[in-house]
């Protein structure tokens, strides 16, 4: 086999293969009869890396073998590739929160007797992510859910002591009907959710449609 | 067009489907079965066990009835314009049969073909009444068009099949990036709009007429929340411990009440050996 | 910022992102200081391409974007690189597929039509799975049953900018000088408005949208 195409085949297995390979995997890639001896190998790596010299990218030896890697000094333009805007949360997640705040420790069946919908794994796998609720317990019933409280981190990130400072259900009443801000939101989720927010601080978006919740939350979640 | 062609035919499909396999065409129109001592078998001897598998591995072949039709036309170069409906209903009543033979369990697909054949058939040996426009329809038009249609993406498929595809015939290149950054930034909450939401929340569940708010309720179940985390870490705790002096009496209620409320809830157990003897408290466990 | 470093930072950035970018995602690159014109990005894109020339790999544009991307005609050893062997799909996916590539969008109803049998919920789930078909809309039948149509990671998948590169489907075959009467039946079939099948044509421009189809457009067809 001549050099020319040894050479390409070693160049786009490096490339194709997503992981570093080394001489005797770069064998492997030749039938028996057409395999070219582990010099001649060497020499085709030492080529690609010549034609490299000046590019944006080289092929290294690491641990494992070869592989083809991007400059360092890219580094600053090639990180923006997963560069991500900070997304807001939805509805769905802040209302979740505000439950797992107000009426902790809950399970996410709690959650949803209150919410009137499923909540989802993502909503709580989030939150646990960012560390601001922690599973504290489980409820002894079939299946053992877990019982989810806010964290100090939670409290650390808004700047609270304790709770205790958070206004109380009466109040966010009486904030209700003061804030007009507040008042529109919640015109707006009574109505059809629309699909723009002109108003970028409050992030009602046009999550489910209101629920009506049949039942009234009971044991875990009621606060006499 | 799959539903007209329905159970009228029923006398006729049971005809068609007892007509004998072999009849007197050529006998290379028949699809062998087997090849036993070098002989083609295309009727199934009643005496011999087949094996169901067998048939069906034969059946799986076909992509359901259209592409079973197409198969017999092709076999005999035929061209689909050209199908004497007779003989390939004749052919395709001989596979229902033996599939019916085995017990074979057959889609309902290829009955709803056969019954289509079969109305085919009885309306070429109608007289044709020219005179009457709807009526003169060839029968077999019908038939024609979705054999065509049926043909254009079979054949496509098989072309789909060829095309270059990622993983196969071509592949992703790509190169490793050294100290790659992938920090998610995490978005800002104003804890406006946790409240916001919560508001929308105690509005849609339509809480405000009937609970009394109480203002210990918050830092009660903050408390339950420590009380639980505690137990998550050591599962026995002293229900002395549970109180910090220094917090003062505000805080020894707090505390107490959420005992009162984790216990309601079923969550902890309280646990005393002895009389008097120290009371401790456990996560709730079956 | 001078045509080398632009030409390695694509370079780079493709080679890293390990899926196709586009022209816009390239930009996106570039701090908006230093950010080289559109054109300039294409010439340095051009500049690779000419690079890659005799070698093992190229830059090709795919529907969504451009990717560094291994020639087929080194399939043979870069196969050898997986023990396992490629899947192939079996002839009900395929003609499954075939019909929701041409005759886009359409619902099961509609490939049942053609192919005679029912389509199986596994290769429709299977498809949507590989995220080369998606739902695009109801139609505003009974039932409203989902309209399929291909989507971008199809047509990258493929090796297709479009999907006016397919090959054309065959022609319906003209029947007229077999049978006269056949061809008069025909004609007269033709001119009656009949439900499905009688463009022979790529119906890809929405040619024979049959129905209404309710809102949503093309959501889940881009691959990001």
């Amino acid at each position: 086999m001549n050099a020319e195409l040894i050479k390409k085949i070693v160049e786009g297995a490096l490339l194709a293969a997503g992981r570093p390979l080394d001489i005797s995997q770069l064998e492997k890639l030749f039938a028996d009869d057409e395999r070219p001896p582990r010099d001649q190998l060497r020499a085709a790596i030492e080529d690609i890396q010549a034609d490299c010299r000046g590019r944006g990218y080289d092929v290294v030896q690491v641990a494992s073998g070869f592989r083809f890697q991007v400059s360092d000094e890219l580094a600053p333009w090639i990180n923006r590739l997963w560069e991500e805007k900070p997304k807001r949360y939805s509805r769905a997640m802040l209302e979740t929160l505000a439950l797992i705040v107000y009426r902790q420790p809950l399970t996410r069946g709690d959650i949803e007797l209150v919410r009137g919908v499923a909540v989802s794994s993502d909503i709580i796998r989030a939150l646990q992510e960012r560390e601001w609720i922690a599973v504290v317990g489980h409820r002894d019933v079939p299946g053992r859910p877990a019982l989810y409280a806010t964290t100090k981190l939670f409290l650390n990130y808004f700047n609270l002591k304790s709770l205790q400072q958070l206004p109380a259900l009466g109040e966010i009443k009486d904030f209700a009907e003061l804030d007009p801000e507040l008042e529109l939101a919640l015109a707006r989720s009574a109505a059809a959710p629309s699909a723009d927010s002109q108003n970028p601080q409050l992030p009602l978006e046009a999550a489910e449609a209101p629920t009506t919740v049949t039942a009234k939350p009971s044991t875990g979640i009621s606060d006499e | 067009m799959v539903s007209k062609a329905q159970p009228t035919n029923q006398t006729e499909l049971a005809a068609a489907a007892k007509a004998p396999l072999v009849g007197n065409v050529p006998q290379q129109d028949e699809m062998p079965f087997a090849v036993v001592q070098g002989k083609a078998v295309s009727v199934l001897p009643r005496d011999l066990y087949i094996p169901p598998d067998a048939l069906e591995i034969i059946l799986e072949a076909f992509e359901g009835p259209m592409d079973l039709l197409l198969y017999l036309i092709r076999r005999q170069n035929l061209d689909i314009l050209d199908i004497d409906v007779a003989e390939i209903t004749r052919q395709y009543m001989g596979y229902i049969q033996l599939m019916q033979d085995i017990q074979l369990e057959l889609a309902a697909d290829y009955l709803v073909m056969a019954a289509m054949l079969a109305e085919i058939k009885s309306r070429m040996l109608l007289p044709r009444q020219s005179s009457d426009e709807e009526e003169a329809e060839d029968p077999r038009v019908e038939l024609i068009k979705r054999l065509q249609e049926y043909e254009r993406f079979k054949r496509a498929a098989e072309d789909i099949d060829q095309m270059p595809r990622l993983g196969r015939d071509i592949y992703q290149a790509s190169a490793e990036v050294p100290d790659r950054d992938q920090r998610r930034p995490h978005p800002e909450v104003d804890m406006r709009d946790i409240l916001t939401a919560f508001a929308v929340v105690l509005q849609r569940a339509e809480m405000y007429e009937s609970h009394q708010i109480e203002f210990e309720t918050l830092s009660t179940r903050e408390r339950m929340s420590d009380i639980l985390r505690r137990l998550g870490r050591q599962s026995f705790a002293s229900f002395e411990s549970l109180f910090t002096p220094g917090e003062g009496r505000h805080g020894v209620v707090v505390t107490f009440l959420a005992v009162m409320e984790l216990i309601k809830e079923s969550l902890i157990d309280i646990v005393q050996t002895e009389s008097f003897g120290p009371i401790h408290i456990t996560a709730k466990t079956t």
